[in-house]
């Protein structure tokens, strides 16, 4: 079951606005989709949809087409990964504290919440309220689930936001890790990855126009 | 996982299906209300207690009758919403809740101008007035929330929440004011309970009754045409309908 | 016919005021709703118009921009 | 693939929200101090006579309770909508009903449960007669989770508005009105000398019915949020 994921014919009309329509793609485990659109194209709108936050007008969307299973909606939650925009990261807790909440909400025990946040360069502001760390610490703090989760399909919206180069580099090493044990990944980014996956796939939504 | 959000119902069937229903509802409403109006006013005997300031009854007991139905109503619309992701269902609901609302209003207001004469003061605490007003207050929620969100059909699944936690609390409402009521000795004149009603009297409060149903028919079919068009508006359909309305109204064209 | 002549109709035994207020408040609401409903359409069409007036815009810009 | 159980989300949601509120105390704080602010205007208002106070000491310290929970009710999901917490809640695995429920019992222990203490003290300043007393307190028991459910519903519905506050005393306070009138129903049977224990038990079924309901309620509406 190498297909993760299969899309056919996605609508999306919001405000009265057509965002896309007759959107189609499949997803193969090692894939990288690369999601493009100008501002307010529904790259956004596209990936919420995916995890079921938004409704869309018309379409199907499938989880792992190719299993016999019947794939109920819980299944496919523990094998999905989905960041937005907002961190979910706690202003009034410290940087150590949201690490552990986050992984006991995911259901993950066993993790070093301490080498993890080494991991991400946050060493020496674990004790620290959230709320004091600038936006790009607050984005790597978030990011540490990436380290842990066992989803094969990350799905990512703006990963990239707020980081520095290094940050940027470090994600897409753990990116290049995660497709090579056979996972997938749909992100939105508005820089062009300095990474070049082996199985890339781009989609462009051109929005609005009708 | 998988789904398909397909229409069940298509908006464009629905839309000329009420408009082809609208004149007939509507002209049998206007001609219910009338016969039911003129025959409560002027040809119904005087009642032998109250005299003549019982003929409110013809607008009071009609109204409040729908009002409590057309909540129902409004949160079975959202029920139906819910469960069937029906989107017609979601917006019928910004159809009823205006007709409800208005309709509650009258109730509570002839109600209070029949206390007038009977109790000798404008408002009473009596249970019925009471409950009346509490489900106008449960209307302005529906509504205002439905208004608060800028995309309708966030405002509407969300009033549509609001309609079911009201209506399971509506029962409780109403007996806890009846309890209160009892409580407190409040208005023991039990203007709004009244004997079994002659057929003089009865007969035209029916007429009344069906036609007040039908003009809130006729209301909402009005109402949820709108809504229809303002949710499709980018449907050629639409457009369609909509220009053609335009030519015939050259006058709108150049204001705007 | 429950009265003798007009004037008593328009008295109602002595509850005219009362009567005939409650009936001009319940039909005045009733013909502010029908009136709102035409004027929800009225705003519709002006709506629609002002979207297909930015549509041309938008349509010139592109091709001045082409 | 080893998911948290049910149970073990239900605990991580409830830990985090009191870590949270604990870091705030004066988020506890300052309703507390409202209500005690608002009893204490009444004999300002009306004369500090013990008979007036007394006959109106249970309906000021319910009025005041209501509007103390409209007051914190918007920071309920306010904060967790908008870090995004809220919508990874809505994408785990489990029920989205029961991690609302974690949410509306940290609610009440912080919120209601106070009020249960400081009704004493309420009572007190307000003249209510020592025999009304067990009353007043049962009926805050069992009356303030259908408080806090109800909240947390009006509070769902409203988040992502960010104008909420009037909105939602809107919506809420009529839902309030059975709660209000049986609550200062039973402390006034109590007074008079009758039997209060019908009406605590009704607020007791009241309280079981909504909070087994609510969460289904606050969860659909998290969704109609997070949209």
């Amino acid at each position: 079951m190498s297909t993760l994921l299969t899309v056919k014919q996605l609508v999306s009309q919001r405000a009265g606005r057509t965002l896309f329509a007759d959107l189609s793609f499949d997803l193969q485990r090692g894939d990288v989709l690369h999601i493009e659109g100008v501002n307010g194209a529904g790259k956004s709108t596209l990936l919420r949809a995916l995890v079921g936050l938004v409704q869309l007008q018309a379409g199907d969307i499938r989880y792992f087409p190719e299993s016999a299973l019947p794939t109920d909606a819980n299944d496919w939650r523990q094998q999905v990964l989905f960041l937005g925009h907002k961190p979910g990261v706690k202003a009034e807790l410290t940087a150590l504290e949201n690490v552990s909440l986050q992984a006991q909400l995911s259901g993950v025990e066993s993790i070093e919440p301490w080498q993890l946040l080494a991991t991400v360069g946050l060493l020496g502001l674990e004790d620290l309220p959230a709320g004091q760390l600038s936006a790009g610490q607050q984005r790597r703090i978030a990011l540490t689930r990436l380290w842990y989760s066992q989803a094969p399909l990350w799905i990512l919206d703006e990963p990239f936001t707020a980081l520095d180069t290094d940050g940027i580099e470090l994600l897409q090493q753990r990116f290049a890790e995660h497709t090579a044990a056979g996972g997938a990944i749909i992100l939105t980014s508005h820089q062009p990855l300095t990474w070049q996956p082996t199985r890339l796939q781009r989609l462009r939504i051109t929005g609005g126009d009708e | 996982m998988w789904r398909w959000l397909h229409p069940y119902a298509k908006p464009e069937t629905v839309y000329h299906l009420l408009g082809r229903w609208l004149p007939w509802v509507a002209g049998t409403a206007t001609l219910m209300l009338a016969a039911g109006m003129v025959w409560g006013l002027a040809f119904a005997p005087a009642d032998y207690q109250q005299g003549d300031s019982y003929r409110i009854i013809f607008v009071h007991v009609p109204t409040a009758m729908l009002s409590m139905s057309l909540y129902v109503g409004l949160a079975l619309s959202a029920l139906i919403g819910r469960v069937w992701q029906l989107k017609m269902a979601d917006w019928a609901l910004s159809a009823i809740a205006p007709v409800g609302l208005t309709f509650t209003f009258i109730s509570l207001v002839t109600g209070a101008i029949w206390g007038k004469p009977m109790w000798g003061t404008w408002w009473e605490w009596d249970a019925r007035l009471t409950s009346q007003l509490i489900l106008l207050f449960l209307y302005i929620g529906v509504l205002a929330l439905y208004h608060a969100f800028s995309d309708n059909r966030s405002g509407a699944k969300a009033a549509g929440i609001l309609a079911m936690v009201g209506v399971i609390n509506i029962p409780i409402i109403r007996y806890s004011v009846e309890w209160w009521n009892t409580l407190h000795q409040g208005s023991t004149l039990t203007v709004f309970e009244r004997p079994p009603m002659a057929n003089s009297m009865l007969v035209p409060l029916l007429v009344s009754i069906l036609g007040f149903s039908l003009l809130a028919a006729s209301l909402i079919f009005q109402r949820m045409r709108n809504e229809i068009l303002r949710q499709e508006l980018r449907r050629p359909w639409v457009k369609q309908e909509l220009a053609e309305l335009a030519t015939q109204q050259p006058a709108m064209k150049e204001q705007s | 016919m429950a009265f003798e002549s007009w004037q008593a109709f328009i008295e109602m035994g002595g509850y005219g005021f009362y009567v005939w207020l409650a009936f001009g408040i319940s039909f005045a609401a009733i013909a502010v709703l029908v009136i709102n409903g035409f004027g929800a359409r009225v705003k519709l069409q002006r709506e629609f118009i002002k979207q297909q007036q930015r549509q041309q815009r938008l349509a010139q810009r592109k091709k001045e921009v082409s | 693939m080893n998911s948290a159980s049910n149970w073990q989300a239900f605990r991580a949601v409830m830990r985090r929200d009191l870590m949270v509120v604990m870091r705030r105390r004066s988020d506890i704080l300052n309703p507390l101090l409202f209500i005690l602010m608002v009893v204490s205007l009444f004999p300002l208002a009306v004369g500090p006579g013990p008979d007036i106070l007394g006959r109106i000491a249970a309906g000021v310290i319910w009025v005041a309770a209501l509007l103390s929970a409209l007051l914190g009710s918007e920071r309920l999901f306010r904060d967790d909508f908008l870090d995004g917490s809220l919508e990874q809640l809505t994408l785990l695995p489990q029920p989205l009903a029961l991690l609302a429920a974690a949410k509306v019992v940290v609610h009440w222990l912080l919120s209601g449960l106070p009020l249960v203490i400081l009704a004493p003290l309420c009572a007190l300043l307000l003249k209510l007669p020592l025999q009304a007393w067990p009353t007043l307190v049962a009926t805050l028991v069992v009356g303030t989770p259908i408080l806090s459910a109800v909240t947390a519903i009006g509070a769902a519905l409203t988040v992502s508005l960010g104008r909420g506050g009037a909105l939602l005393s809107l919506l809420l306070l009529p839902l309030f009105i059975p709660l209000l009138i049986f609550a200062s129903g039973a402390v006034e049977a109590s007074l008079v000398g009758t039997a209060a224990w019908p009406q605590v038990l009704l607020l007791g079924g009241l309280s079981l019915l909504t909070l087994l309901l609510a969460p289904f309620a606050v969860a659909a509406a998290i969704r109609v949020s997070v949209n």
